[in-house]
């Protein structure tokens, strides 16, 4: 039973590692501010679910449990407020009007 | 045990580089943000040096508080912002200056190498007199019981700290409520999260207060996550900061140390020394000092991160 | 005896090791700091008030203990004895600190009453800021008077900063802002050196306490590099708190911004606060050092301290910039004891000196700034050159201010005159001539510095200063009773002077002895006619103090004049940020470097 | 070479690097940024003794790893720390917004901030 539990484990943190590696690259490859939050917040915080979910088995006491999913959700709501923040920061003022569509065209500000 | 040597290894040079880069950043804006990360990975240093509290004080105070002061002075300030405009022009002096730096630091690692490994330590002597303080916690009752004017003296410095913040206003000033915080209560979602994150942050700094007795924890760290929230209540604009007049927050801010010198005074007749606590009221007295000096230090922390009284007109500029 | 019996023996229960009599200094300023924020500016004036003159009294009875006692007090603090726990010590050298910042602390309150009051009914930024701060200076220099705890001296050190670094920006000028922002980056420098010197301590022994350190470091047969290592960090780091050139940038600025009654508590007290705890180091912690070659180098950074302060306090045009220089000077003096120390009168002599210079160089300053303030308030400005009048017009504060001088300059029967000869004597004992010359070189020169602001404030030439505003009495008679109790030092019964050496090894010539006979009048005018002459002479010659064109007498004067803007030239290098630091670092080098080739020659 | 030694250089590097900070970066913030990581590096020292001191303890199964004075040393000195950080940056940003208040109003910012501050 530990067993699957251990192999359970390692395969959901590795995943997760390897989302963190999507969010990092995307951080480094992508144009501009808006589309590299978009990897940040999407890739990275797949990836901590993943590594949460892999070592909940490893947490003995259920109190470990709800901590550790506390964990999760205070990185997915800091995650996203942070996000809009930024965005809202850098967001051009012509999207405001919604009125001409089109990517951000503010490439060259960060 | 190579691949808890090889962590160390990369958690060191980690940090070490990333202080370089601190150094080297173009903006002061990036520096502090480089800074912030910083504290966090120093604080994984410090849980792998067993030190589980510093850890958590680390992130709070270090890496967050202080954070978000240099963020917002980084934000706020004209890059040369500067009180001497002359920086260290020319590349020889700063190669000279460099390379005497390296010379300390290289003889602070000599004397780090050559002091005896298993240090001499008090390690044993607090483990046994732990039980006479009623507290499970070593670090809580070295803090609390065996050097307490320590933290009798750590909690009054932060009086003074903020008075000299306060007077730094203009006269017309005084009476204004302090100003510094950046005003951001249009944004929608930092009002949700004001909303949301301040119940489940001051049950986390309760717990930590409460759990610091017997496992790492303790009141400045939750006095710090308090501060926190507090202030995250402020910048989106749910509450107001007190007047620097107002006698309720001055009653808060001396509560705590009040308490504390007040039990320390009383335990020169009860335990026959300042500072001393009977033994059998040992904890009690230890838990009422500790709730009372995490509201006093959060408001305290909250207080100096507010900055210095404005007009009321809140956004005014501070007129000399 | 029997009489006297009745007080001895209660004192001796206070101050038997479990007496709690140390406590109540430290008590006093902390529910002074937590009540007064609850009382608020209007009614803090007085509350302080009352406070300093219990503290005083306090300081007292302490005193008074540890005399009749004949040792030092100790107090375990929580009943948890050291290492674990931290004791507060009481000997000689903490009773000193204490009295006299209790009475020069008492005196600028009093001085205070007037300036920080508010005048409605509401509480105003600078009378809460103001004593708030001062209790929180004084509550920082107890702490550093009796803790005997290398960590419990860090936060003192700490709680001083803060207190004193807003009081230099109170008034909130852009100058004065800028002065604090370097005096509290400079400062921090220096404790966070201290701290990693006693880091470094705890690394090797395992302790923090001043006395079991000492034991074990003595036990050792030579000083381990570690030791090493922290003496040289935490005397430089103390050394910059302490402002001795070539680490003073923040100093002139600093204290010549303040409002006066703040420079007076900066120059007097604060900075001597630093400088008392590295008496602790070199003469309590590790004694080993004064024997090492690298304590003259002490010495030589003091007699540069005197000669650069000195010449600079000459070329200033502003009243507050010339004292500030002048503590400067006067700080050098400090550091002259470390040399002397290990000639044959042994080191407590030399701490006697130096303490008595810490005593006098205290009150003579106080007064010196607190006139300094008055004058500038009642004519509003404090440029010397324009300072003609001021004799009619504040009689006191001028009177007050020439006492002062007198004791800085170290005219019998002054404190100064008993450093001096102090010094002197050790000087000649141990061989070492040199000290001495400086000696008379800083006396003529502050004489010099001194006689050109009283020549211009006496002389009646220039506009009558029709609008000059009458200051408080009280505040001028503050001023002289301080510069009096400077002067009058040197009249104390010989046995106060043994209170140092309580606690200590004596020395070989009992200190009352030496000094009963040092002061008679016959020496008196020897002493005061060569420096009365040589100084007209140097005011004669030289452009001091702004003057454009040099003095009437040729050459003599254009040399005047190039060793004048030289010494400008030098202090404005050393005193800009970069080469501050470089010295800073320099020193740390050279010290460890000394200390290192000096332990290991002395033990081979 | 235990992973504590490792931190202790890594501690003493970080003094260096301060120092070289604290001295050479132009502007009050970035010596401040600086004097922050000095702090931080003297803290892992005195973490790193703590590390060293408590190992017998916790081989003996008794006590927690580690020497538990100098850890609520470094805690008083992270909140002193933190406590000087912001008088820092409360002088700095009030400083700046006289010198601002100073250059909007016309007259020319004091004279210390231009050249270097040698004079009064």
């Amino acid at each position: 039973m530990s067993l699957t539990l251990d192999l359970f484990t390692v395969a959901a943190v590795s995943l997760g590692a390897v989302f963190f590696l999507a969010g990092t690259l995307g951080l480094l490859r992508f144009p501009d501010t808006l589309s590299r939050l978009h990897a940040l917040t999407k890739a990275d915080n797949l990836g901590l679910g993943l590594v949460v979910l892999g070592l909940l088995p490893q947490v003995a006491s259920p109190l470990g449990w709800i901590g550790l999913i506390a964990v999760w959700l205070l990185a997915l709501l800091s995650g996203a407020t942070a996000g809009q923040l930024l965005a809202g920061a850098v967001r051009p003022p012509e999207w405001a009007r919604l009125t001409a569509p089109g990517p951000g065209k503010d490439t060259a500000d960060d | 045990m190579t691949s808890a040597l090889a962590v160390d290894a990369v958690l060191a040079l980690l940090i070490f580089g990333l202080a370089l880069w601190i150094n080297a950043a173009r903006t002061a804006y990036g520096a502090a943000l480089g800074f912030m990360a910083y504290g966090l990975l120093l604080a994984l240093v410090w849980v792998r040096l067993a030190a589980v509290d510093v850890a958590l004080t680390e992130v709070a105070l270090g890496a967050g508080l202080t954070g978000f002061l240099l963020l917002g002075a980084a934000a706020r300030l004209a890059p040369d912002a500067s009180f001497d405009a002359v920086g260290v022009s020319g590349k020889g002096s700063r190669f000279l200056i460099a390379l005497l730096c390296a010379v300390v630091a290289v003889g602070l690692a000599a004397v780090v190498l050559v002091l005896p490994d298993p240090a001499p330590t008090l390690a044993p002597l607090v483990h046994a007199n732990l039980a006479r303080t009623g507290v499970g916690n070593p670090v809580t009752g070295v803090l609390m019981a065996h050097r307490a004017v320590d933290t009798l003296l750590e909690t009054l410095v932060l009086i003074p700290a903020l008075i000299g913040i306060w007077s730094l206003s203009s006269d017309p000033d005084w009476g204004g409520r302090p100003g510094s915080l950046p005003d951001l209560s249009s944004n929608g979602p930092l009002t949700l999260l004001a909303q949301v994150l301040p119940p489940f942050g001051i049950l986390v700094a309760i717990h930590l207060v409460w759990v610091g007795a017997e496992d790492p924890g303790g009141k400045f760290q939750g006095a710090a996550v308090l501060a926190a929230m507090w202030v995250l209540v402020l910048v989106a604009g749910l509450g107001r900061a007190p007047r620097v007049t107002s006698q309720a927050s001055r009653l808060l801010l001396v509560l705590g140390p009040l308490v504390f010198v007040g039990i320390g005074i009383a335990g020169v007749w009860l335990a026959g020394a300042f500072l001393a606590y009977p033994e059998e009221w040992a904890k009690p007295l230890i838990l009422a000092i500790e709730a009372a000096l995490t509201l006093s230090v959060a408001l305290v922390l909250g207080l100096l991160l507010a900055g210095p009284p404005v007009a009321d007109g809140g956004g005014v500029e501070p007129r000399p | 005896m029997e009489a006297s019996a009745i007080p001895t023996a209660w004192l001796a229960g206070l101050s038997a090791p479990g007496g709690v009599l140390l406590v109540v200094p430290l008590i006093l300023p902390v529910v002074g700091l937590l009540l007064g924020l609850l009382l608020g500016g209007r009614r803090l004036g007085p509350f302080v008030f009352v406070l300093l003159s219990a503290g005083l009294a306090a300081a007292v009875v302490v005193a008074a203990a540890v005399v009749t006692g004949g040792e030092p007090m100790l107090y375990q603090l929580g009943g948890w004895s050291p290492p674990l726990g931290v004791a507060l010590k009481a000997d000689g050298l903490s009773v000193v600190l204490l009295l006299t910042s209790a009475v020069v602390t008492l005196g600028v309150a009093v001085y205070a009453q007037r300036d920080f009051r508010p005048p409605g009914a509401r509480e105003t930024r600078g009378s809460l800021a103001f004593w708030m701060l001062l209790l929180g200076v004084w509550a920082g220099l107890n702490t550093v008077a009796l803790g005997q705890d290398l960590f419990t001296l860090f936060v003192a050190l700490e709680l001083l900063t803060f207190s004193a670094v807003p009081l230099v920006s109170l008034d909130g000028r852009a100058e004065t802002l800028a002065a604090a922002l370097r005096y509290l980056l400079f400062a921090l420098l220096g404790s966070v050196l201290y701290l990693l010197g006693a880091v470094l301590l705890y690394g090797a022994y395992g302790t923090l306490d001043i006395g079991l350190l000492a034991v074990q470091i003595a036990a050792a047969h030579a000083l381990p590099p570690s030791v090493l290592a922290a003496a040289a960090l935490m005397t430089v780091g103390l050394m910059a708190k302490t402002a001795l050139v070539p680490l003073h940038l923040w100093l002139p600025p600093a204290h010549a911004g303040a409002p006066p009654a703040a420079s007076a508590i900066l120059s007097a007290l604060v900075v001597k606060g630093s400088f008392f705890l590295l008496l602790r180091i070199w003469f309590d912690l590790i004694p080993g050092l004064l024997d090492l070659p690298a304590a003259q180098a002490l010495g030589v950074l003091g007699a540069a301290a005197i000669l650069l302060g000195n010449l600079m306090a000459l070329q200033q045009a502003r009243l507050k910039l010339l004292v500030a220089y002048s503590t400067v000077a006067q700080i050098g003096y400090l550091f002259l004891i470390f040399p002397l120390a290990g000639t044959t009168s042994g080191p407590t002599w030399a701490l006697s000196a130096g303490t008595l210079q810490v005593v006098s160089h205290a009150l003579a300053k106080g007064s010196l700034f607190l006139a300094a303030g008055l004058i500038a308030k009642a004519l509003g400005h404090d440029r010397i050159r324009d300072l003609a009048g001021v004799g009619r017009v504040l009689p006191i504060t001028l009177l007050a201010s020439g006492v002062a001088g007198l004791s800085l300059v170290g005219i019998q029967p002054s404190g100064g005159y008993l450093v001096k000869a102090a010094l002197q004597g050790a000087a000649e004992a141990g061989g070492t001539w040199w000290w001495g010359l400086v000696l008379d070189a800083g006396g003529l020169l502050t004489a010099a510095y001194l006689l050109w602001f009283i020549g211009h404030a006496l002389s009646g030439h220039g506009p009558h200063p029709a609008t000059a505003k009458a200051p408080g009495r009280a505040q001028e008679l503050v001023a002289l009773a301080l510069a009096l109790g400077s002067l009058l030092l040197g009249l104390l019964p010989a046995q106060v002077f043994e209170l140092i050496s309580v606690g200590r090894v004596p020395p070989p010539e009992p200190i009352a002895t030496a000094w009963a006979g040092a002061f008679h009048w016959g020496s008196l005018a020897a002493g005061l006619l060569p420096l009365l002459v040589v100084a007209v002479l140097v005011l004669a010659f030289g452009p001091w103090g702004g003057r454009r064109r040099p003095g009437p007498l040729g050459w003599p004067a254009v040399g005047a004049a190039g060793l004048g803007s030289a010494v400008g030239w030098l202090d404005a290098r050393l005193r800009c940020w970069p080469v501050a630091g470089f010295s800073l670092l320099a020193l740390v080098l050279t010290l460890g470097v000394g200390f290192a080739f000096g332990a290991r020659a002395c033990v081979t | 070479m235990s992973g504590e030694t490792l931190f202790g250089l890594c501690g003493a590097a970080l003094v260096g690097v301060g120092l070289f900070g604290v001295i050479c970066q132009p502007g009050a913030l970035r010596k401040l940024i600086a004097f922050n990581l000095l702090g931080s590096g003297v803290f892992l020292l005195f973490g790193v003794i703590a590390k060293r001191g408590g190992g017998a303890l916790a081989a003996a199964g008794q006590g927690a790893d580690g020497d538990p004075v100098p850890q609520a040393l470094v805690i008083t000195g992270l909140v002193v720390a933190f406590a000087a950080t912001a008088i820092a940056i409360a002088l700095l940003r009030r400083l700046a917004g006289l010198n601002d208040q100073g250059r909007s109003e016309g007259e020319p910012p004091p004279a210390s901030r231009s050249r270097s501050d040698g004079g009064p």
